[in-house]
């Protein structure tokens, strides 16, 4: 017993932990999938909607992420560096007489950078986000002032004595 | 329904575990995506050289994939017309919108108007220094936006709806969105009018003469101005369509 | 200018849609007037960019917003295909603003501004979508047309609410599965420009990895429920016949054609041929579920005696017509799939345009708005009957020769199935329109019959068809579209081979 | 043989085409110059072929393409004898049928009658556009073109018998052209490596195997249907709800010989009838064909309706063709393209004879018929000339094209299919003998008096008189038929 369960202990700590952010963006995910498809009530279906689309930037945001890094900001002295370099450089161009070298700017280690592009792209998908719930309540708004309910159930029923009534 | 749902939800789960196990370790700085040197790695060391912005997400996000965020701004532009459209009107497809407030609400409490009074300036101030400062720490035109439409929100559930339209009516906040876009393209497009390609900020350096990288700095500020204009109207058009169903009084 | 077409071409709509907006406020006459400029620009532009395409064949164009290198910046790329795609866009936009004139004023009122505004941003970003080389641009694109499309849907009648709920949660399920499948390229190869993913593809070798695999299904499962490939149908129907006239006109022609043509750049520029037909037993399937697809939607279709709901089936069949042209993986079956983008386009314009005529005349939206309509509305059922005949595929129209490369894909890759369900989908349109048309062209009462013999100076009152030109012209020029496109597909197919020839299909 | 490039084919083909335009703005109001408008498109369409007799009897074949369809197909014309030939035909008896059907229209009083000539036009012109077309697209093009402009006239009295008489008859031709035609022209299109074509020898030849051959001619004889081979047959009889001059023109010449060109060019202009001897399976379609023609003849025997009955009589001489041409040697494909303009003439007198009686005496049965021939001698007599064409006798044109078939059917050494071809012209006798009987020899019905019936008006008899004589002229002065037929024959 005591064997399985470091088994089952190393097991786990080789394939979730690794990517346990893999695992909580599918757990998340599937719970809005299910509240999208099976939800009876409008509004719980678009809660389902943003659990959804918000882990799928869970997902991306952790792409970007490494180990050891910072914000994507370059610090003041590496800001610093270069403009000490951009200074020479154009005194450079000015008098090459007095400053015969041209400085390369300083090279940045990328390792100590998240890499910013999946926070752009999710900054985009933020907004893509909440200009569809919006929507999508609007949208439901005007579903109640039709039909008086916000169950999909009710309103399918009523549909359907509606259209009865109109044969 | 809900077995539908539970297939749909097993089936994607497993195609998506399936897939996880061959997905680098979280935080692994050697992961194609973190390493690729021709993008990801670009953009961190190039991108302050190129356009004078330490900020690297401000950089990609308006300068690099600029074109992107503009029609991110259009989505916004877009749901704020959209539920204007879905909810004007809404079973009284005759009668005016808003203006005549003849209702008269509560009157509204003096601690709150007042404390909203005290704070509103602050978050308005703090919303400009986040829009201006995106270059240098986190922020930038969305964020600054949504703060500034958040303190006309707070208004409005301090002092009513009607109180808040009188100072931002429905038409001028959808001026104000599309003079934001305006701004944005319209940048761009003077980029086009001097000889570069859409959004190619390179090309306003003869109108900010700074050299080249600022002139990419300077661009980007530019369009997030115009991305604060819309976002923060759009942030409260949808609040008081939403809040009124459309009918601009009442509200909550 | 020349070189600064493709930017044109999608911000002349949005500058349109702004002004829209704006001069609305003020006199809502000025939209429609605003807009028809805006997509006149755009399409002649489209027209120009065409021939700068084929001025240089077998190349492409290239257009860098922000002059970045492509790989960190967004690139458009346009060769004869997308070129061709945007052209019947901008021109399906540019008729149907005409038609629209009457019917937003009469369906919308009051809102005539926002809904031109929302209609112009749909067709930029349509425009956009087939333009652009970036993955993730597209999805931006994508949720525009999107968000676009639930709000024109919404503004209609009462059960258009709920249709366009429907679509916004299936919509959102099919752009985020898509926006999950380029995240499952971008971990693996870091890249977001399509070139850019398809070189990493090849050059680290992964294509066998279960991420790629997994993110090509997560991409073609998105792109498949934009498209309303049978299974994943459900939501069309509802959509398009409850929305306003103009709404399904526009929609109805373009968005799953459009999604047709992603699925093709996804195949081919993405993924690469040898990716998506390495295994036979999956690219079979596909082509199985399009036969499904197509036979389903054309039986679906005749069991409704709405138009508008049985148009719409018509349309999940000729997603199966394109899907599996697509997948068949040689070369006759993808021209036959992107010939037939453009003519099913012209095709499903033109029956909705005369379809929409009908419907608004006699106020009925069922099969019996048909009956004497030959007498009532002549022209109009010209126009009907053309686009009728196409869809069933006789020549010298546009369906038949996409049906005819359809075919010859089918047979040479041995897809007899498939083969079988097109002629099958033939018959069943045949079936189909000639109950319309019966009806049409006998009168309502069998017995009493039209007034025969009387007098013979008492002519109906045919001053076109009582139907103002604003509806009737657009509908006529995509009536005689199809004809040309038929009459011309081998100028048309030359094009399109220039800029398949590119990709290694069989 | 040498190929000369015209622009005559397209423009006889056009003249039916342009001639709507007049016919539609002239209209009910001004009938009168609108069937002038029909009569002058006539004979400049039939003066435009005829001119084109000379350059083909020279051995000359005319072409004119335009529009390229397909990779190695333009939308052609081709004039060949056999194109040529049927285009005589088709375009003589429209000057005929036109004059016919003032007689008739105004006779019975019909309506919609700009509707009629309009499509007729069209229907004419898809008619000219089959004979001429150069390779099997084209042929295809105008065989659907042709079944949809004749609906409008079959269904012309739109009443709930034309309803279904209509529906059945798109659905079979839509169906089996759909179904049958159009598979086996895409099949020839992939096997022939992109060619199209008619050649003398055949564009498939030496390129299908035999089972695909047999396919194939089997997806032709079924697809196009408008020949009626058995069991794809049955929308003849239901499309005589039509006026008679529609049956008459539409359903014995211009819609079944379509039908049986069609097939012709099949078996001579697609395989090849060299090439199908060396495989040995058209004797399927011969039995399916014998099959036809006597079932059909069977058929005929118990109908009473005299435009049912002449439907039968066309479905079994159709398969006569067909049977003619599936035997594959000389003189029975010879034959098959002589019973074109043969059976052409016969049967369109005894359509515009029934529809004479109809207009004159309103009679449509059989039974009703005793004793009619004493009030009309003329229609009577040219029926009876008629009939002796159809079943074959001497000093009418009829004879001459069953004596080749006939010869064929010898020279193919099959003689149970020559015994088939000799029992069905018994047969033939049988049922239109006694027609000819009763309204010669027997006393009117009931007591019945022909005093208020005489002939139909001159409109109807004139065309019906000529008609007849044609059938007999035909067989007196075949010259230019069997050269035109020649032609074919001698190029194998």
């Amino acid at each position: 017993m005591m064997l399985d369960h470091a088994m089952l202990a190393n097991l786990i700590e080789d394939t979730v932990v690794p990517k346990i952010n893999f695992w909580i963006y599918i757990i998340l995910m599937m719970t809005g999938l299910y509240a999208m498809i099976s939800k009876n009530n409008l509004i719980k279906k678009l809660i389902g909607m943003s659990i959804f689309q918000t882990a799928i930037i869970l997902f991306y945001v952790s792409i970007g992420v490494k180990s050891g890094s910072g914000i994507p900001i370059l610090g003041a002295e590496t800001q610093r560096e270069f403009h000490e370099v951009e200074h020479h450089n154009h005194e450079h161009d000015e008098h090459p007489e007095e400053f015969p070298d041209v400085y390369a700017y300083p090279t940045i280690n990328p390792d100590d950078y998240a890499n910013p592009l999946p926070h752009v792209l999710m900054l985009t998908a933020i907004v893509v986000g909440v200009s569809t719930l919006g929507l999508a309540l609007a949208i439901s708004q005007k579903i109640y002032h039709e039909y008086g309910s916000i169950e999909e159930d009710e309103i399918l029923a009523q549909i359907k004595t509606r259209s009865d009534n109109d044969d | 329904m809900k077995l539908l749902g539970l297939v749909a939800v097993i089936i994607t789960g497993s195609l998506l575990l399936y897939a996880s196990g061959d997905f680098p370790a979280w935080g692994d700085a050697n992961s194609p995506a973190n390493s690729n040197q021709q993008v990801s790695v670009r953009y961190i060391q190039d991108s302050y050289a190129k356009t004078k912005t330490p900020n690297e997400v401000t950089a990609v996000l308006a300068d690099y994939r600029g074109f992107d965020t503009m029609f991110e701004t259009v989505v916004i532009f877009v749901a704020g017309i959209a539920i204007i459209a879905i909810l004007s009107f809404l079973g009284e497809p005759n009668k005016p919108r808003g203006g005549d407030i003849e209702e008269h609400p509560e009157t509204p409490d003096l601690i709150i108007v007042q404390t909203c009074k005290l704070v509103i300036p602050i978050i308005q101030l703090f919303a400009l220094y986040v829009v201006a400062h995106g270059h240098y720490s986190p922020g930038g035109g969305f964020q600054g936006g949504v703060m500034f439409g958040a303190s006309l929100i707070l208004w409005a559930l301090a002092c009513g709806l009607p109180a808040a339209l009188k100072r931002l009516s429905e038409p001028r906040a959808l001026v104000l969105s599309a003079i934001g876009i305006i701004i944005y393209a319209g940048w761009g497009f003077l980029c086009m009018l001097l000889g570069g390609n859409f959004l190619e900020y390179a090309f306003t350096d003869p109108l900010l003469p700074e050299g080249v990288e600022k002139a990419h700095s300077h661009g980007m500020l530019i369009v997030e101005i115009g991305v604060a204009f819309t976002v923060t109207a759009i942030m409260f058009v949808i609040y008081a369509n939403l809040s009124s169903r459309g009918r601009l009084k009442g509200g909550l | 200018m020349t070189d600064q077409l493709p930017a044109i071409i999608v911000l002349m709509p949005l500058l349109g849609a702004l002004l829209s907006v704006l001069l609305g406020m003020f006199d809502r006459k000025l939209c429609l007037p605003v807009a028809l400029v805006a997509l006149a620009i755009t399409a002649s532009s489209a027209v120009a960019m065409l021939a700068n395409v084929l001025a240089s064949p077998g190349q492409s164009l290239s257009y860098r917003f922000g002059g970045w290198d492509p790989l960190v910046g967004i690139e458009y790329r346009i060769d004869a295909l997308s070129g061709l795609v945007v052209l019947a866009i901008t021109a399906v936009g540019f008729l149907n603003a005409i038609y629209s004139k009457t019917r937003v004023r009469d369906e919308s009122p009051r809102r005539e501004h926002y809904f031109y505004a929302l209609y112009l941003l749909l067709v930029a970003g349509l425009c956009g979508m087939v333009l652009t080389n970036d993955a993730f641009n597209l999805y931006v694109l994508l949720e525009i047309c999107s968000l676009t499309s639930y709000a024109l849907i919404a503004i209609g009648n009462r059960r258009a609410a709920l249709a366009s709920f429907n679509y916004v949660i299936i919509g959102t399920i099919g752009a985020s599965f898509y926006l999950l499948g380029v995240g499952y390229l971008y971990i693996k190869t870091g890249a977001l420009n399509m070139d850019g993913i398809h070189a990493a593809l090849r050059a680290n070798d992964i294509a066998d990895s279960p991420t790629i695999k997994v993110g090509f299904i997560l991409i073609m499962l998105g792109v498949w429920i934009k498209m309303a490939l049978f299974p994943l149908h459900g939501w069309l129907s509802n959509a398009y016949s409850y929305a306003p006239t103009t709404t399904g006109t526009l929609m109805a022609p373009l968005m799953t054609k459009v999604m047709v043509y992603i699925m093709i750049r996804m195949m081919l520029s993405v993924f690469g041929t040898e990716f998506v037909f390495h295994e036979e037993f999956w690219s079979n399937g596909v082509v199985w579920i399009a036969t499904v697809a197509i036979i389903a939607g054309s039986v679906l279709a005749l069991a409704r005696s709405d138009i508008k709901k049985m148009l719409t089936y018509l349309i999940v069949a000729e997603v199966g017509y394109m899907v599996g042209g697509a997948w068949l993986g040689n070369h006759s079956g993808m021209i036959g799939a992107s010939y037939h983008i453009l003519s099913d386009a012209a095709m499903t314009f033109c029956l909705f345009l005369a379809a929409g005529i009908i419907i608004n005349r006699t106020g009925e939206a069922r099969m019996n708005a048909f009956d004497g309509a030959f007498k009532k509305y002549p022209l109009t059922m010209i126009g009907f009957t053309v686009g009728a005949l196409a869809m069933i595929g006789l020549p010298p129209s546009c369906g038949f020769f996409s049906k005819f490369y359809l075919i010859s894909g089918g047979i040479e890759a041995g897809q007899w199935g498939f083969v079988v369900a097109l002629l099958f989908s033939s018959l069943v349109n045949a079936v189909l329109f000639f109950r319309i048309f019966e009806r049409a062209y006998f009168p309502k009462d069998l017995a009493s019959g039209f007034e025969f013999g009387g007098d013979p100076d008492a002519k109906p009152d045919r001053s076109l068809d009582q139907v103002p030109y604003s509806m009737l012209v657009p509908m006529l020029i995509a009536a005689a579209s199809l004809l040309v496109i038929g009459l011309a597909n081998q100028t048309i197919v030359g094009w399109l081979n220039t800029a398949l020839a590119s990709f290694s299909l069989k | 043989m040498t190929t000369v490039h015209s622009i005559v084919p397209l423009l006889a083909f056009l003249v039916s085409l342009v001639a709507v335009i007049p016919i539609v703005l002239l209209g009910e109001r001004r009938r009168n110059a609108r069937e002038a408008a029909t009569f002058i498109a006539g004979f400049i369409k039939f003066a435009l072929v005829a001119s084109m007799v000379p350059a083909v009897l020279a051995g000359k074949v005319l072409e004119f393409s335009f529009i390229e369809l397909l990779p190695g197909v333009a939308l052609e014309f081709r004039v060949d004898g056999l194109g040529l030939l049927f285009a005589l035909v088709a375009s003589s008896l429209w000057i005929l049928t036109s004059c016919y059907s003032i007689g008739y229209m105004r006779g019975a009083n019909e309506g919609n009658q700009t509707r009629f000539y309009a499509f007729f036009a069209v229907s004419l012109c898809a008619t000219l556009g089959v004979a001429f077309s150069g390779n099997l697209l084209t042929l295809y093009l105008f065989y659907e073109m042709l079944s949809l402009a004749t609906y409008p006239l079959v269904t012309h009295h739109q009443d709930k018998e034309a309803r279904s008489g209509g529906r059945t008859y798109l659905s079979y031709l839509l169906f089996t052209s759909i179904a049958f035609a159009l598979p086996a022209v895409i099949f020839s299109y992939l096997n022939s490596g992109g060619n199209m074509d008619f050649t003398s020898g055949g564009f498939l030849a030496d390129k299908v195997g035999g089972g695909s051959a047999l396919v194939l001619l089997l997806l032709f004889v079924f697809g196009f249907s408008k020949a009626g081979v058995m069991p794809f047959h049955s929308w003849l009889p239901n499309a005589m709800v039509a006026p008679t001059p529609v049956s008459a023109l539409l359903h014995a010449v211009a819609v079944v010989k379509v039908g049986v060109f069609c097939i012709i060019r099949a078996f001579t202009g697609v395989l090849g009838t060299d090439f199908l001897q060396t495989l040995d399976v058209a004797s399927v379609i011969s039995w399916l064909a014998a099959v036809t023609v006597v079932t059909s003849s069977l058929i005929a025997m118990t109908q009473d309706n005299l435009k049912r009955l002449l439907a039968f009589s066309t479905i079994g001489q159709l398969s006569y063709i067909v049977l003619g041409v599936s035997l594959l040697v000389p003189h029975a494909v010879q034959g098959s393209m002589l019973h074109i303009p043969m059976h052409a003439f016969g049967k369109i007198t005894l359509f515009f004879c029934a529809g004479a009686i109809y207009v004159a005496s309103g009679k449509k049965y059989i039974s009703q018929l005793d004793g009619l021939g004493r009030a009309m001698p003329w229609t009577m007599g040219a029926f009876a000339i008629g009939a002796m064409s159809v079943i074959g006798l001497p000093l009418t044109g009829g004879m001459l094209s069953k004596i080749y078939m006939i010869w064929g059917a010898a020279d193919a050494q099959q003689h149970a299919l020559l015994a088939v071809y000799l029992v069905s012209s018994v047969l033939n006798g049988v049922y239109f003998f006694p027609i000819v009987y009763r309204a010669f020899f027997r006393d009117p019905q009931g007591g019945e008096v022909y005093d208020r019936v005489s002939e139909a008006p001159l409109p109807c008899v004139l065309p019906l008189a000529i008609t007849a004589a044609g059938s007999v002229l035909l067989f007196f002065f075949p010259g230019l038929v069997f050269e035109l037929t020649s032609l074919m024959i001698s190029a194998d």
